[in-house]
């Protein structure tokens, strides 16, 4: 029985906050990963706060700077900060991300549940469904959105959203399966709990545990989705310094002004590796490992 | 028709080496006239020479790849330049010269055109290149037919033309219904390169995929998506008179590879990987004059321009272009934003290298924030809002502009956030509205109320370009290449005069009129000159652009020097 | 120190061994300060409950305590080698060879993508013991036939799971033997077989040591070491708390610690004895609220079950009948057991006693009403006058969810306030011996033995007539199963509920039931008054049962006549 | 017998896969019918490389070759028709079948994605076997690093490996046609990313069984680590990552398109992209057509591949 006696295994999604609580627990990844997401949730919300410049100022003199006390990223060819076009640019890629996560999220919550617990033939032709768009790449279903819609921030959100949605869905529904054919849930209906009450208080919560670690990890995938359509230059354009667009631009000055291209490459890898590694956390922890 | 990008430098460095070949050129053109002995005594001595010249592939990195080998679109034009000759050609300072049509004459009425075709050419699949053929051609480009009507030439000659024909296996006539001067200009054009009937006869499929020419060189295979490889035409007999040498070209053939990035196309070159490779970006510029031999060429017709919407307030008084014109400092903005190598365009009516730009135009419009206050003052655009916008009547001053982030590359997407910038200070509450090559095409931020300004151009030689500029919407018929949407019927007097005046200095005057006119009135504002410009490795020689078109590269007269 | 037989004759010898895993602190130290000794054919036994460290014990012998255990000991000799100094390679080389391993649950001890015959080969192959794949081949199938697999050519081939639990667990001891080592360990080799399959599989022991080998046997369970061990010793918490021959230590225990286990076994214990120390729960006063008015008689009957028949589709589509005309009464207060193998279809009668499963044919009537027959709507209101508890209480708990949330949510709707249902909550708790304390944890922050209590307290919330107890105590150690069956018989006394009782363990069943019922492939081969059946079985069957049963020295010897009836079966 | 259920599960697996694609056809089809905007007109625009109204005749024309005078039901029965024909349609812009133009492009694609899946397979079985599970500092590494490339977008992670590693070191040709020599940065590009999926996977399955009981049985039998490693643990461990491959091509596909792009590459990219930003809405459907089926295809590769690694599946 030692093996199952473990402390702080603890669970519940209206408990996450006491588990991460216990502060004494925490790695200290997890700290740096909140810090990080942190500040590119502040950049996004109030961009200004963080920029040392205007972010679309010109200034011709400080022209393809590279790094240095005064541009902590160097500057662009006419002069803006690197930096603060970052900072400036959190905004619409976070929301890109978080839209699209968000979402692929609710879709997949609702087929996925929809499927696993109705079963039968709607499980069936749900599934298939999944089956068609996991069977479409990501980035094929978003360009062919983009080619038929045209680019703006909701298509983009839809597109990558669609995308990343099948596989959420699978995820779900085998979740709800599986609890499903648990024990408590028998044992509610041995205690003659109606059906509805126990989905509503056994299998929608214990479905929904993995969502928190899925949705940030999906946020990283998401702008990562996202700045590679702007990559391809079919991203929401300018004027707003949208990460892909910076890594886009960038990409032509390379050669000569590495910094360009490197550092907002930088920036969307910390964050994703951020989002991921608290993603990780949060998910063995509402695993109940520790 | 879209550009090649836009994008420039100076640095003219091969000025007296193109002064030196026109002259040769045109001296030659002259001599072709009784042809034989001469072509003859041409072949001979350039003989020895050739052997010498002879030999190696030319590793081309170009930027885009068009979706059919012939067609419109300037990317078509290069490589059409290649594979195809034209009926005429035309020198730097605009004469047309023989190419194959070794003569030709104009009726006095100016509206039948006669021209001897140069005997014993044949197109590469063997079809002869006689008179039928041409006319063949010319009247394909005016039908309705999408495989073979031409977007070039059809809104150039729709109003004038009217039948051509072979009046004799070895001549051709082309009739017009009202005379048109700049049929000739049109003519020379790349993308009126003749081609083999019997080849077109195989749809435009085949076409696009192995278009049939009887140029220097010929289409041996596209592989999509990688490289177009042509091999050299042996039995070349047909250069145009602006080339240098004469028979078939010095190089085996050319591997024209499709580099859409950047970094991969000048980076090939730095690594010795291409030979040559097209539009170099202005970062590398200093290091490319350094390493290689740089071509450049500032295309004719249309700059790079501002056009106004001048059919609704506010830019439909022409005080307030003036003043949008004057409230920013365009010259610093393109001079710094593209690293000081391409030349500010203040003309916006026409691009320098046309022989009708008038120079002192070129600085139209100068930074003049005072002046630009004062005219929207008078226009009454007095009150201002929060934000320092000027308004009337409650309308802010609002300027949305529209461009293809796909044409604008960031150098001038940039230049255009500067002016941005400076024209707030004059009150204009100015709107980027960059759009993706897919939304442009699809017509976005282009609607009649999507925008104030849209930035757009037109290649061509010269001045006949006002015609499809400037062309007023008549009887219904709405002028879709007009993004002004101005509509100044004077104006088209003087442009349809000009094209009917066969006197040169009368003509140019005509169309400098014009010219004026439209600057003055500013309908558009000129921004940036277009450029080509083409990098090449040292050991390379004597590659052209073609000035008298819209700078194509010319790789017929290139050669390498020891051999590779 | 006790007297050691003289050195030379021994095989291994152990000098106060310890094993420390520096991780979990503080109760770092696994095993503390272990000695004995073995000599060639004779048997010790290690028992002890789960955590003892009995199991590290075994696993030092062969340096693989873990790769954090640190392993420290003042004499490791084997067969005249010392072991303390052994690296990495060494080891290897007596692994297998010379030292053989058998660990419990042979689904997970054999590799379920290996064919079994690769994985018996594999010491043979490791050890270059053989020249030739013919000669490996012959060599696996004569192991195989040696532990009395039959067509053991085709099992060789075979995958784990296409094999049966004592099938797999010959194959593991096939393993084990290959290279006929000197020393065979057994860690808990029978552990979850049922009983006829265990007698045989301890016959297979027996067999070896009666070849000679020396044989460590570690088990949790005293008959089994009763039957088979020389010496015995017994540990708690890593150390040896008492050590002797089997005969001294099952007669005259002498540590405390060593009677509380041997009380603990329930096999041919009198009913109404406790088994454990543990007290009798006191009921809360007034304990009107949570009792029934004892109204019922102890004729009446709860459940009226008439031939009950059930079918599943196997692999195939084939119906498997698991359930075939069974029929069975229990009445207010009585404890009916169900015993059988697994897979004689105990448990899907009683799901069907619940109405989890609907029968296929035959209908349960409850309280004299129908039941099976209803729909689940019609059911619902009644279900919580028949609850359940299982063998696995943990995925029966909502992960999630306190114990306090458990059972509150487990009480009857006529609580009204929020105070009610916290007093409640805690009386409950109480009455299963837990303190307040356990309100907030949730099951994973449980033992074994809380769980089951817990469940238990949720079993009795809505004061239910029948409770339906399937293996609730199986998964448990002797002593903790000990305090839950007291529970359940103290409960029982007060509560005035009927059990149905469902185990394979015989002697569980016999110290709990009034009546037992004998299942065998679906069907009840014999059932009747508990003590009649016991005292002088019917059926072959049931016989068999009895026999495979191993009980503790000293108590009702069995007669020679069932030990040939083990060896045979 | 066994045959028999095998090819009957192989029928299944093609029926199923003949219903995702057509369901995936009916997807790109509504879709393209949602295309606000006139098409023709688009089709226009793009053949002549400009924007504006064109004249009634040329729309009418244009319309008329592509057949969008027809009611939706006929361009819907006629374009699944042919899509069962092996026919995708014409591309607006280049004028040539679309069959035509995959069928050219997929190849380098493919040779892209399949290298890249390999490689990243070679990079986490190793990694896997060497380090994980130990209780040593690489054991650790090797989960963060594994995190990292996970988090790398391939189309970054390339545009550096050209610069430093073909511009700069020149150990690698900028633009090596389809040549190998030319295969070997792409490919790491996206291998490097891929394996960081797998891994994570692989790795935390590897560390599971490595503490199996039969692991410890092996053990005991006198085997050693590698060999425990790499004749029990790894077998199990790959379980996931085999599911997982399937779910890796999509991802190959994506990233190879943005890969492509930067390495100027022949294959799908290029198409793609010129395809998207000219609205040739054939091309970007029957791209994701083809791709829809490759899905099928490997999905059911990657079954079989499991049920031979795992005898106790039954393929039925």
């Amino acid at each position: 029985m030692s093996s199952s006696e473990v402390l702080g295994g603890a669970g519940a999604f209206p408990h996450l906050l006491r588990t991460l609580a216990r502060v004494r627990t925490v790695p200290l990844r997890v700290y740096a990963a909140v810090t990080i997401v942190g500040f590119f949730l502040a950049a996004a919300i109030a961009p200004k706060w963080l920029e040392t410049h205007d972010p679309l100022a010109i200034d011709l003199t400080a022209s393809l700077q590279a790094p240095s006390i005064a541009h902590w990223l160097g500057t662009d060819q006419s002069g803006r900060d690197l930096y603060s076009r970052i900072v400036e640019g959190a905004g619409q890629s976070l929301s890109i991300g978080l839209g699209a996560t968000a979402l692929s999220l609710s879709l997949a919550l609702i087929l996925g549940v929809t499927a696993g617990l109705v079963g039968g033939v709607v499980d069936t032709v749900l599934s298939r469904l999944f089956d068609v768009l996991f069977a479409l790449p990501t980035l094929f279903l978003a360009l062919l959105f983009v080619t038929v819609f045209g680019t703006t921030v909701l298509t983009e959100i839809i597109a990558v959203g669609l995308g990343t949605a099948p596989g959420y869905a699978r995820m779900i529904r085998g979740q709800v399966l599986a609890v499903k054919g648990a024990g408590y849930v028998e044992a509610a209906k041995a205690l003659g709990h109606p059906y509805l009450r126990i989905v509503r208080r056994h299998i929608l919560p214990n479905a929904m545990n993995p969502l928190t670690a899925m949705m940030t990890l999906g946020v990283g995938q998401a702008i990562i989705w996202a700045s590679g359509l702007a990559f391809l230059g079919l991203g929401v354009a300018p004027p707003a310094p949208e990460w892909g667009a910076l890594l886009n631009a960038g990409r032509n000055y390379v050669i000569y002004a590495w910094w360009l291209e490197i550092m907002p490459g930088l920036a969307v890898v910390v964050f994703a590796l951020s989002v991921t590694v608290l993603g990780r956390y949060l998910g063995e922890r509402l695993e109940g490992k520790s | 028709m879209p550009p090649s990008v836009v994008r420039s430098l100076s640095v003219p460095l091969e000025r007296p080496r193109r002064r030196k070949r026109n002259a040769a050129s045109i001296g030659l053109a002259l001599a072709v006239l009784p042809q034989i002995g001469v072509m003859a005594a041409a072949l001979a001595q350039e003989g020895l020479a050739d052997s010498a010249k002879r030999g190696g592939i030319i590793r081309y990195g170009h930027f885009q790849e068009p979706p059919c080998l012939f067609g419109g679109w300037v990317q078509q034009w290069y490589l059409q330049r290649q594979y195809s000759d034209n009926l005429v050609a035309r020198t730097q300072d605009g004469q047309i010269v023989p190419w194959l049509a070794t003569s030709w004459s104009i009726s006095d009425d100016k509206k039948i055109y006669t021209f001897e075709i140069k005997p014993n050419v044949k197109f590469t699949d063997g079809t002869p290149v006689d008179a039928q053929a041409i006319a063949d051609n010319i009247n394909g480009w005016l039908s309705d037919s999408p495989d073979l009507r031409n977007p070039t030439a059809a809104p150039y000659l729709t109003d004038s033309f009217e039948s051509a024909s072979a009046t004799a296996p070895l001549r051709l006539r082309i009739t017009l219904r009202t005379p048109f001067q700049p049929l000739l200009n049109v003519l020379s054009q790349s993308s009126q390169g003749i081609l083999s009937p019997t080849a077109l006869k195989r749809g435009l499929a085949a076409n696009c995929e192995k278009p049939v020419g009887s140029g220097p060189f010929i289409v041996e295979k596209w592989n999509h998506g990688k490289d177009v490889i042509f091999r050299r035409n042996p039995d070349y007999n047909s250069p145009p008179a602006t080339a240098q040498h004469q028979g078939p070209a010095y190089v085996d053939g050319i591997d024209w590879r499709f580099f859409p990035d950047q970094t991969v196309r000048y980076g090939s070159l730095l690594t010795g990987e291409s030979d040559t490779a097209y539009d170099i970006p202005s970062v590398a510029w200093k290091d490319a004059n350094s390493r290689f031999t740089v071509l450049r060429h500032i295309t004719g017709g249309t700059p790079l321009r501002l056009a106004l919407y001048s059919a609704r307030p506010p830019f439909d008084d022409v005080l307030v272009r003036r003043a949008f014109a004057y409230s920013a400092d365009r010259k610093a903005a393109i001079e710094s934003s593209f690293l000081g190598s391409l030349p500010f365009e203040g003309n916006g009516a026409l691009s320098q290298s046309s022989p009708e730009y008038i120079k002192e135009l070129g600085q139209s419009y100068p930074y003049d924030i005072g002046k630009a206050n004062r005219l929207l003052d008078q226009a009454g655009w007095t009150e201002h809002n929060g934000q320092g916008i000027r308004l009337k009547n409650g309308k802010p001053l609002l300027v949305r502009i529209s461009y293809s982030s796909s044409f604008l590359k960031p150098d001038g997407e940039q230049a255009l956030q500067v002016i941005q910038q400076q024209a707030k200070a004059a009150g204009f509450d100015v709107r980027l509205q960059p759009t993706n090559q897919a939304d442009f095409f699809a017509g976005r931020n282009l609607g009649p109320n999507d925008y104030e300004v849209a930035l757009l151009y037109w290649v061509a030689p010269g001045a006949e370009i006002f015609r499809i500029s400037w062309k007023p919407d008549l009887n219904g018929q709405l002028n879709r290449f007009n993004p002004s949407r101005y509509h100044d019927l004077t104006l088209w007097d003087v442009i349809q005069k000009a094209e009917q005046s066969f006197d040169g200095a009368e003509r140019t005057a005509l169309y400098q009129q014009a010219e004026r006119k439209l600057v003055e009135n500013a309908p558009a504002v000129g921004f940036a000159v277009l450029d080509v410009t083409l990098a090449a490795q040292l050991n390379l020689k004597d590659i052209w652009l073609d000035r008298g078109s819209v700078g194509e590269p010319v790789f017929y007269d290139a050669y390498f020097t020891g051999r590779k | 120190m006790l007297h050691l037989v003289q050195p030379e004759a021994q095989l291994l010898t152990v000098d106060s061994l310890r094993v420390c895993f520096a991780r979990n602190v503080p109760e770092g130290t696994a095993v503390r300060g272990v000695s004995f000794s073995l000599a060639p054919g004779r048997c010790l036994a290690i028992v002890g409950e789960s955590g003892s460290g009995k199991s590290v014990t075994a696993r030092a012998l062969v340096g693989l305590a873990g790769h954090r255990a640190r392993v420290h000991a003042r004499g490791l000799n084997f067969a005249g080698m010392d072991l303390t100094g052994f690296d990495d390679r060494a080891w290897r080389r007596i692994r297998g060879k010379d030292i053989g391993f058998v660990l419990q649950d042979a689904l997970v001890s054999l590799d379920p993508l290996r064919p079994v015959g690769k994985e018996i080969g594999e010491g043979l192959r490791l050890h270059r013991a053989i020249a030739s794949r013919e000669e490996l081949e012959s060599q696996v199938i004569g192991l195989l036939k040696l532990v009395g697999v039959q067509d053991a050519e085709i099992k060789a081939l075979q995958l784990p799971h296409q094999l049966s639990g004592g099938q797999r667990q010959r194959a593991l001891i096939a393993a084990a033997l290959a290279l006929d080592p000197r020393l065979l360990i057994a860690d808990e080799p029978t552990t979850a077989l049922d009983v006829t399959v265990q007698a045989q599989v301890l016959g297979l022991l027996e067999e070896t040591k009666a070849r000679g080998k020396a044989l460590i046997l570690i088990s949790h369970d005293l008959a089994v070491v009763s039957r088979m061990a020389d010496e015995v010793l017994v540990m708690r918490q890593g150390e040896v708390v008492e050590r002797g021959s089997a005969d001294q230590i099952f007669r005259e225990p002498q540590h405390a610690y060593t009677r509380q286990l041997l009380d603990a076994v329930p096999s041919g214990r009198r009913r109404g004895s406790r088994l454990s120390s543990s007290p009798a729960p006191r009921l809360p006063q007034p304990h009107g609220r949570l009792l029934e008015p004892s109204a019922t008689r102890s004729s009446q009957i709860v459940i009226e079950a008439t031939d009950l028949v059930k079918r599943f589709k196997g692999p195939g589509g084939i119906l498997r009948t698991v359930v075939d005309k069974v029929s069975f009464q229990l009445r207010s207060g009585e404890t009916l057991g169900l015993v059988g193998k697994s897979g004689s279809g105990k448990s899907t009668t009683a799901r069907m006693a619940l109405a989890l499963d609907l029968p296929d044919e035959g209908a349960v009537l409850f309280q004299g009403e129908a039941w099976t027959t209803l729909t689940e709507r019609e059911r619902r209101a009644r279900r919580r006058s028949i609850s359940v508890i299982y063998q696995d209480p943990l995925s029966s708990f909502d992960p999630c969810w306190t114990v306090r949330r458990i059972l509150a949510d487990s009480l009857l709707d006529d609580v009204e306030t929020r105070q009610e249902r916290h007093k409640r909550v805690a009386e409950l708790l109480d009455l299963v011996g837990l303190s307040p304390a356990f309100l907030n944890r949730r099951p994973l922050e449980l033992s074994g033995g809380q769980r089951q209590r817990v469940a238990i307290a949720r079993a009795i919330a809505p004061r239910p007539k029948v409770i339906v107890c399937d293996e609730p105590v199986s998964a448990l150690d002797v002593s903790i199963q000990a305090q839950i069956l007291d529970l359940l018989g103290d409960l029982k006394a007060q509560l005035r509920v009927s059990y149905l009782f469902i185990s394979h363990d015989l002697g569980v069943v016999r110290y709990l039931s009034d009546r037992v019922m004998v299942m065998r492939d679906g069907r009840v081969v014999e059932s009747g008054n508990t003590e009649a059946i016991f005292a002088e079985p019917q059926h072959d069957y049931t016989r068999d049962l009895l026999a495979a049963v191993p009980t503790l020295l000293g108590r009702q010897p069995q007669s020679r006549r069932d030990r040939d009836a083990v060896a045979a079966v | 017998m066994v045959a028999n259920s095998r090819l009957f599960w192989l029928a299944r697996r093609l029926a199923s896969g003949v219903i995702v694609v057509w369901a995936a056809a009916t997807f790109t089809f509504l879709v393209q019918c949602l295309l606000p905007g006139d098409r023709a007109q688009i089709i226009i625009n793009v053949m002549t490389g400009n924007v504006g109204q064109a004249s009634r005749q040329e729309l009418a024309a244009v319309n008329a070759k592509y057949g969008f005078d027809q009611p939706l039901g006929v361009q819907y029965a006629k374009y699944i028709w042919a899509i069962g024909h092996g026919d995708l349609g014409q591309s607006y812009q280049q004028h040539r079948p679309v069959a035509e133009v995959v069928a050219e492009q997929i190849g380098p694609t493919i040779v892209l994605a399949l290298a890249a899946l390999i490689a990243a397979w070679l990079i986490t079985i190793l990694t896997t076997v060497l380090a994980a599970g130990r209780d040593n500092i690489w054991s650790r590494l090797l989960g963060g690093v594994q995190v990292l490339l996970a988090t790398l977008p391939p189309y970054w992670l390339a545009t550096i490996l050209l610069v430093v590693f073909a511009i700069k070191l020149r150990l690698f040709p900028v633009a090596g046609g389809n040549s190998p020599i030319a295969l070997v940065l792409p490919t790491l590009a996206l291998a490097l990313e891929l394996s960081g999926f797998f891994g994570q996977v692989v790795v935390s399955e590897f560390t599971r069984v490595l503490e199996q009981p039969f692991v410890t049985s092996a053990r005991m039998r006198g085997m050693s680590d590698l060999g425990v490693r790499f004749r029990h643990v790894l077998r199990h461990a790959a379980l996931p990552g085999i599911t997982l491959s399937g779910w890796a091509l999509g991802k190959l596909l994506s990233g190879a398109v943005l890969v492509e792009a930067v390495f100027a590459r022949q294959g799908l990219g290029g198409v793609l992209v010129t395809a998207t930003s000219t609205r040739d809405i054939p091309v970007v459907s029957g791209v994701i057509l083809v791709s829809a089926g490759l899905f099928v295809l490997t999905s059911t590769v990657v079954d079989l591949t499991y049920g031979i690694v795992d005898p106790r599946i039954k393929l039925t």
